[in-house]
């Protein structure tokens, strides 16, 4: 795997590179313009043929999107996760569907529930889980789910549950603040 | 004859409640072959009942309320055409010469009717079921009119009346006995007719929602029902006459078409349903071919 | 065609003349779920204590602490109420809980026709389901999302301790805090347990998170003795701790040892801003831990603050009466240094006389007296006044001063308390052969449990039931206490048996010193006839409502010298209050008049 | 006389999400010729809950209830990964016999999974008795995790750290009473349903699928293997103790709808050889290692993908920490994401519409899974 | 041509019988209870187990059915995301009265886990009435059972009206329903 990674490190520039907490394992990143070439390279030159996953992770306090690619080779036995970081003001990549077909879900999901646009995906402004849905992409970090449950769904009893047990007590014990 | 209305209309209760009784009946043994308990015999009277005082909230062409009607009538036309009892005046009904043609009519029209109602309430699924019920009905004709017009032409007669009397003296003067081929042609496509797995392609709920009477409900769903139940039990009464020799009283008729309702009962539970194209292939392959063979035997006698 | 394919289903016939497997429920009986089932809540209402922990572990909010009956220490009063329309019957909160006293019954059938019956307080409400309690979810010793084992201290071993007065307690290592401070739940019950109120779940959580500097500096928000805190405190929080019920509770006074110990120069880290001066001034008498926190917190607040101690070093009695092995010198100078260097005025060896404090009287705007018990109580028996006997707290004195203390090869203590404890411990590290004489039983001790174990390390013994009799020459220069057993008497109506003498019989001891134990009283010589005749005692301490404030205007008291607790932070937490009712009294918000 | 266009003969419909032959809430638009279809398209969104949303904003081990509700009738799965993903970014070593116990679970739940997905392919060609056997023995493997977990469903029984509770005494012979039990069924179930002709008829040839897609599209599980792909994560990827036992990964070369029926009517018989396996071997000791407090758990940051063979192949969890008490994104692979899209667009052209919902058991496509 | 919808543009009118007649005919709506096979949530896990051999509802004469027209009880089995409740409130319209609706599992009665989730309805009671409720996540066979239990006996005295309640506060819930459900046209993919 170490050979794999200098044979790529060769040919494309390697952000970052990191081995997994276990054996099979390695974590990529790699410069969002030559995402591309390198899954291109890696499926066809690697036998990395396998796309398990398009994930997205919302780094709000960076200001990114984190767009991951995991990958299995069959062959070699290795999950390979690249990753490459957008832009979260500019939501926009290019689509993978040329090389994995089956990315084109993958990608509508995360339009849909990250509003990433990926260029040359057919679908992907089709409606994934979500219908008539009218706010912001909802996975996104500052979307506020249970706010937005509160006011839309209701709650049969409206009191706060949580009950700082902490302050019961320090309220209960401070005998100075007593009149 | 005004007396003939009330036992027709006693015919018709009667014959109702045998054949709810033995839909019920057929449930609890499908329980047992299951491994359970099941309801009781009992259970389709009570959905009847509760079927009858369901309000309907939809409105639907004409054919969709006729539906029903022409289901019933096709039904009650098929048990009150076919006599139950042989020699008896009550129980052998409205039976005449030619009654065969007119049960055989009678029993398309009730599909018929079926159809045009599914085919009137809208709904795409229930849309989609005539076409596969009329081919199946085209499959499932074929052997069976073979059967019937092979024991016409070997009997000579076209009443049923005349059919059970030739059958009379004996259990090999059956029709079972005397030409096997053409009763168990006969036999394959009465599962077919009474829509048994693995003919059931029909009233498939998994692979179109229900069939035929996906938008029916209340007091349509309970004509229906009736109607089926009604017919069910004139299509055993038919097929006793056809094959089994009749029957001379009532315990015998009953026996012979609990037979007949067993045998549906012992196919139907332990089979998945047929695609249409492959139950009409059946259809026109193994039993017309078997039926050919009592034919070709009656034309040369 | 396949003939095999067509006739094999039909032997699926044979299940129809087998008998069904169906279990007739409900109409025929009714079929009890397994033994571990998850099914609806029970709650030990007595066994619980409200912690809360229930509804911190629950994701869903389904659980809601109400009140059921008014707090006490260690119990918030508030109880689980369980929202079965949000619960999702994972158990979590039933292997959370620190008591074990919520569990679930395998019980699980509910219904009803309207929705918001599904509410209810396991252990309060009866819905039904509580009287089949044997079985069900329930607590299983092995696994516990809680860490019930307390990581052991380090400590001397016994017979190196009693060589030298070097420090019995080692302290955590750093792996050894953080791993401990873990383990805490942060229910806040201990809250409920410490006089001064400190915010022990925060800093131990700070603990366990790596941020010594914050956890150092939430301690010192309203406690400015932590090391003294953190080496001998009563520790009265852990005995409220919610992890004690099941396991041990969390060594709250271990960690706040080890935060202090981090650090040797405690003015880089303590963020102690002082506000400017604001003109008034206060006058404190006695530098123990109460006057010290008076001075301190008052002099962030921008009062001018003046502590005179009769003695060379400040700390009062954690300086005077704690033996060094468990507080030694360099500990207490650290602190004082603190508190001195946000510009709190020491003037050691003045004495306050009675002129003196009536000239403090009119110089400052408010006074606070905190000189706490320097004098021990006497036996009341006969040949007490033999100079062979001594007070214990004057033994101790003497020794921390450094002054030479003859006492001898054989040494009696009479008395249960910690300062008896101590007194035998310090006399076994100066070489004598001392023992413990009790009137009651060991249980009945007052000492700390620890303590007293100690004891048993460092071989010394504890003579119980022994009620003293007089005190007479012995031979050789020695002395004689005759003694007499007791038995003990439960009487209706008391919280303890008390011993009574057996008539008839004596015994004695013959020993080199008598160090009497069982108690000490307040000095008040310094204040001014006037004054003592007027301010108003509580049997022998000095009466203060909950602003400290005494009879006499202007004068605020605590400590030792206004609580019958008389422990370190007892006296911290009157220094504490003394300081909210001086800054009120100087603001006007209060006067003698309102009172 | 006029010309009937192509769309002229399409007929569009609709089937799911109230659908009695399709497992799960989902819906598929389907186009007709007369009776063949000529596209799908899949619709989801029945089933949505938000989970990741939901696991964003609770505890590590408040999440566990979330997990196992992801795929509803496979929980174990879900939690086995999700545990396993965090002790591997926590750092944590759980006791032999935990991992054994996990792997029991693991197997119990494959099994019943499979006893359901017989009663589904059978009951969607009509055939009542099927299901209303497999379901109802079914119950008896559900017996025993209710006997072991404390829940029918939802077990929540494997944490970070080992598994919750020890078995209850005398547990493994019940495991292998049922075993027996299973084991003397098999027979029935095979002349019922798996050499029944008429089962076979409807099967054979139907959803033939390219060996070639698999790879393509992604494809895993029974449906690979179908297609001769020794595929199996067990073995490509051996967690828990599964290098310690001793089995073949299960192929057929049919591609076909009665080839995936097959391998998963084999997979069975291997289910209850490696329980049997695992009771035989499995190691005394402890269940459970501490965790750090769970209510202040954080882990530090870092990111992982771990999978577990399900019923239906390759499900995934990629887990992504950043060191605070919660997870940053739990993303969950579904199985049967691609098999319901990807491989459900190019195998439909052609098929008959009785075909239709065979072909979704048959491929088993699990809804909650795909949306969470 | 605007779409006519029946339940909308004539609304149902009260039913009336005599006393007697009404008792028989809830004796036999008690006895025969034909369920929906829609199951909403994870709920529907337990169904497959609750109809089949080991725990067999059909004893009760309760069974399942294919279409909404036929069906007598709605199952909300657990949460109703926001797509499926108008779906379910379709199918609740569909059915014909008179028709009762079980809500399985804390779902139903508060949102259960769901309660913080953008897309899951907490209080399904606010969209279609409910007559019983079982408690449970999910309530195993037999609780659902003794749900249907006490839904034969709700009906058998006469007190399983939420389909009355629905036609009569058609206004209140219509109201609900639309807060949710912004774009009452189902798409051409399902109705």
């Amino acid at each position: 795997m170490e050979d794999l990674i200098k044979r790529l490190e060769s040919i494309f520039k390697i952000v970052e590179k990191k081995r997994g907490k276990r054996d099979n394992l390695w974590i990529l990143e790699v410069e969002k313009d030559s995402l591309h070439a390198v899954l291109s390279y890696l499926k066809d030159n690697e036998s990395f043929r396998h796309l398990a996953l398009i994930s997205c992770v919302d780094w709000i306090e960076n200001n990114k999107f984190q767009l991951s690619y995991i990958l299995w080779s069959y062959q070699k036995r290795q999950n390979l996760i690249v990753k490459i970081f957008i832009d979260r003001d500019k939501p926009e990549f290019k689509t993978v569907l040329n090389l994995f077909p089956q990315a084109e879900i993958y990608e509508r999901e995360i339009r849909e529930l990250y509003g990433v646009t990926f260029e040359g995906n057919p679908t992907q402004f089709e409606d994934f889980v979500l219908e008539d849905w009218e706010e912001m992409p909802p996975m996104r970090r500052d979307f506020d789910t249970l706010k937005y449950s509160q006011e839309k769904y209701g709650d049969r009893d409206s009191e706060v549950l949580k009950t700082n047990i902490r302050k019961i007590i320090s309220d209960y014990t401070d005998e100075w603040r007593r009149k | 004859m005004w007396y003939k209305i009330l036992y027709a209309f006693l015919v018709t209760v009667g014959g109702l409640a045998y054949g709810l009784l033995l839909g019920g009946i057929s449930r609890k043994i499908t329980a047992r072959i299951h491994g359970r308990r099941g309801p009781t015999v009992f259970q389709n009277f009570i959905d009847l009942i509760k079927l009858l005082r369901k309000k309907t909230a939809i409105s639907h062409g004409t054919m969709f309320f006729l539906a029903p009607m022409f289901r019933l009538l096709g039904g009650v036309g098929v048990l009150l055409l076919v006599p139950i009892v042989y020699g008896s005046s009550i129980l052998s009904n409205f039976s005449f010469g030619g009654d065969l043609i007119v049960v055989l009519y009678f029993m398309v029209f009730g599909c018929l009717g079926m159809a045009l109602g599914a085919a009137d309430s809208g709904h795409p699924h229930s849309a989609l079921a005539p076409t596969r019920g009329l081919a199946q009905m085209a499959g499932y004709e074929l052997p069976f009119l073979i059967s019937v017009i092979g024991l016409a032409i070997a009997h000579k007669t076209v009443s049923i009346s005349g059919l059970v009397a030739a059958q009379q003296g004996g259990i090999f003067h059956w029709n079972l006995f005397q030409y096997p081929f053409l009763s168990i042609a006969g036999l394959i496509a009465m599962l077919g007719m009474y829509m048994a797995y693995p003919f059931s392609v029909v009233m498939a709920p998994q692979e179109i929602p229900v069939g035929p009477p996906t938008e029916y409900s209340s007091t349509f769903l309970s004509f229906m029902f009736s109607g089926r139940s009604i017919f069910g039990v004139g299509k055993y009464v038919l097929f006793m006459d056809l094959f089994l020799g009749g029957a001379t009283n009532l315990v015998e008729a009953f026996v012979k078409t609990f037979a007949l309702f067993l045998i549906i009962v012992f196919v139907t539970n332990v089979f998945p349903r047929y695609r249409t194209e492959q139950a009409v292939k059946f259809f026109w392959t193994y039993p017309v071919v078997i039926g050919l063979i009592d034919f070709i035997r009656i034309f040369i006698k | 065609m396949d003939i095999k394919g067509i006739l094999k289903p039909l032997t699926a016939w044979k299940r129809a003349f087998q008998p069904p497997h169906t279990i007739e429920v409900p109409n025929k009986r009714t079929r009890e779920a397994a033994e571990r089932y998850r099914g609806f809540h029970v709650n030990d209402i007595d066994k619980c204590i409200g912690c809360g922990t229930c509804a911190a572990i629950c994701e869903n909010e389904a659980i809601k602490m109400v009140k059921v009956k008014d707090p006490q220490k260690g119990d918030s009063g508030y109880r689980p109420r369980i929202d079965y329309g949000r619960c999702c019957w994972c158990a979590l909160c039933v292997d959370v809980c620190p008591t074990g006293s919520l569990e679930m019954t395998n019980e699980y059938t509910w219904v009803r026709e309207s929705a918001d019956d599904f509410v209810f307080i396991p252990g309060v409400d009866k819905i039904g389901h509580e009287e089949k309690k044997d079985k069900g979810y329930k607590k299983h010793e092995k696994l516990n999302f809680l860490n019930l084992e307390r990581v052991p201290m380090r400590e001397l071993d016994g017979k190196e301790r009693v060589k030298s007065f070097a420090e019995v307690v080692l302290g955590y290592m750093e792996e050894e805090a953080r791993k401990e401070a873990e383990r805490c739940i942060g229910c806040g019950l201990c809250i409920s347990g410490c006089p001064a109120r400190m915010h022990i779940p925060d800093y131990i959580r700070a603990i366990a998170e790596g941020d010594d500097v914050k956890s150092l500096n939430i301690i010192y928000e309203n406690n400015p003795m932590p090391e003294m805190c953190g080496k001998v405190c009563t520790r009265r929080c852990e005995f409220e701790c919610s992890l004690g019920h099941l396991g041990e509770p969390v060594a709250i006074r271990w960690l706040k040892r080890y935060v202090v110990e981090q650090f040797d120069d405690l003015k880089k880290f303590v963020k102690a801003e002082p506000q400017p001066l604001n003109g008034k001034k206060v006058g404190i008498v006695g530098a123990g831990p109460a006057g010290l926190t008076a001075a301190y917190y008052l002099r962030l607040k921008g009062y001018e603050t003046e502590i005179f101690e009769a003695a060379p070093k400040a700390g009062g009695m954690t300086f005077l009466g704690i033996p060094k092995y468990r507080f030694p010198i360099p500990s207490l100078d650290k602190q004082v240094e603190l508190i001195e260097s946000v510009g709190v005025k020491i003037h050691y060896n003045s004495p306050v006389t009675p002129d003196k404090f009536e000239k403090m009287l009119k110089e400052y705007d408010a006074v606070f007296i905190a000189t706490g018990l320097p004098k021990g109580m006497s036996m009341r028996i006969e040949g007490e006044d033999h100079p062979q006997v001594i007070y214990a707290i004057d033994f101790l004195r003497k020794v921390n001063l450094g002054e030479k203390v003859e006492i001898g090869k054989d040494v009696v203590v009479v008395g249960g308390g910690n300062v008896a404890i101590d007194a035998v411990r310090v006399a076994k590290r100066l070489g004598a052969n001392s023992f413990i004489a009790y009137r009651r039983r060991v249980v009945d001790m007052p000492a700390d449990e620890e303590e007293i174990e100690a004891t048993e390390h460092e071989g010394i013994p504890i003579y119980t039931q022994i009620i003293p009799l007089r005190v007479e020459d012995g031979p050789d220069g020695k002395v004689k206490l005759i003694y007499g057993k007791a038995k003990m008497v439960q009487k209706e109506g008391e919280r303890r048996p008390r011993p009574v003498l057996i008539e008839g019989e004596e015994y004695e001891y013959v020993v080199d010193r008598i160090i009497v134990a069982i108690g000490q009283q307040p000095e008040l010589s310094y204040l001014p006839e006037e004054i003592k005749n007027k301010i108003e005692m509580n049997r022998r301490l000095i009466k203060v409502n909950e602003r400290q404030m005494t009879s006499i205007e202007k004068v605020f008291a605590g400590g030792d010298l206004t609580n019958w607790t008389a422990d370190a932070i007892s006296a911290i937490a009157d220094g504490m209050r003394a300081v909210k009712g001086i800054e009120m009294f100087l603001n006007g918000e209060l006067s003698w008049e309102k009172k | 006389m006029k010309k009937f266009s192509k769309e002229d003969r399409e007929v569009k419909l609709f089937v799911g999400p109230q659908h009695p032959g399709v497992t799960g809430n989902m819906s598929f638009e389907i186009t007709l010729e007369g009776d063949i279809l000529t596209s799908v398209k899949t619709h989801v969104g029945y089933l949505h809950r938000a989970f990741e949303k939901l696991m964003e904003r609770r505890l590590f081990i408040q999440n566990f209830p979330l997990v196992c509700r992801i795929c509803v009738p496979e929980s174990d799965t879900n939690e086995e990964n999700y545990a396993r993903a965090l002790e591997e970014l926590a750092g944590i070593e759980i006791p032999e016999r935990a991992k054994w116990i996990r792997t029991l679970v693991l197997e119990l739940s494959r099994l019943q999974m499979f006893m359901r997905w017989i009663g589904g392919i059978a009951g969607t060609m009509g055939l009542g008795t099927a299901p209303q056997w497999s379901v109802g023995d079914r119950d008896y493997i559900l017996d025993l995790f209710e006997e072991l977990t404390g829940g029918r469903i939802y077990h929540i029984y494997i944490l970070p750290g080992g598994v919750r509770r020890d078995l209850p005494e005398g547990f493994e012979e019940r495991v292998l009473k049922v075993m027996d039990y299973l084991e003397k069924k098999l027979p029935d179930y095979d002349a019922l349903i798996f050499e029944n002709a008429v089962f076979k008829k409807r099967l054979k040839g139907i959803a033939k699928i390219d060996p070639s897609w698999v790879e393509e599209i992604g494809v895993t599980g029974p449906v690979a293997r179908a297609c001769g792909f020794p595929f199996d994560v067990r073995k490509e990827q051996p967690y828990e103790v599964y290098d310690k036992l001793d089995f073949e990964i299960i192929t057929e070369t049919g591609c076909d709808l009665y080839a995936m029926a097959m391998v998963r009517r084999r997979e069975i018989e291997l289910s209850i050889k490696l329980i049997r396996q695992i009771i035989d071997r499995m190691p005394k000791g402890d269940v459970w290692t501490h965790l750090p407090n769970v209510l202040y758990w954080k882990i530090p940051a870092g990111e992982t993908y771990v999978k577990t063979e399900a019923t239906r192949g390759e499900f995934g969890y990629y887990v992504v920490t950043d060191g605070s008490d919660k997870p940053r994104r739990v993303h969950v692979r579904g199985v049967s994401t691609p098999h319901a899209y990807t491989l459900l667009e190019r195998l439909v052209p052609g098929m008959n519409i009785s075909d239709f919902s065979v072909a979704i058991v048959g491929l088993q496509t699990c809804p909650p899974e795909i949306e969470r | 041509m605007k779409e006519k919808d029946y339940f909308l543009d004539d609304r149902p009118k009260k039913l009336s019988y005599s006393e007697v007649w009404e008792k028989f005919f809830n004796w036999a709506r008690a006895q025969s209870l034909w369920v929906i096979a829609y199951g909403t949530g994870c709920g529907s896990i337990e169904i497959p187990p609750m109809v089949t051999s080991r725990f067999d509802a059909e004893r009760f004469g309760v069974s399942t059915v294919g279409t909404p027209r036929q069906a007598d009880v709605l199952i909300i089995s657990g949460y109703l995301a926001v797509k499926t409740l108008k779906r379910v409130i379709r199918v609740y319209e569909q059915m014909q009265s008179p028709k009762y609706v079980v809500g399985l599992g804390a779902c139903t009665v508060n949102g259960g886990m769901y309660y913080d989730s953008y897309n899951t309805v907490n209080l399904v009671d606010l969209y279609i009435p409910i007559d019983v409720y079982v408690a449970g996540c999910m309530p195993r066979p037999e609780a659902i059972l003794a749900g249907f239990a006490q839904l034969m006996k709700k009906i058998k005295e006469g007190r399983a009206d939420g389909w009355k309640q629905y036609i009569d506060n058609l206004d209140k819930y219509r109201k609900n329903q639309e807060k949710i459900i912004k774009n009452w046209k189902i798409p051409n993919y399902n109705w």
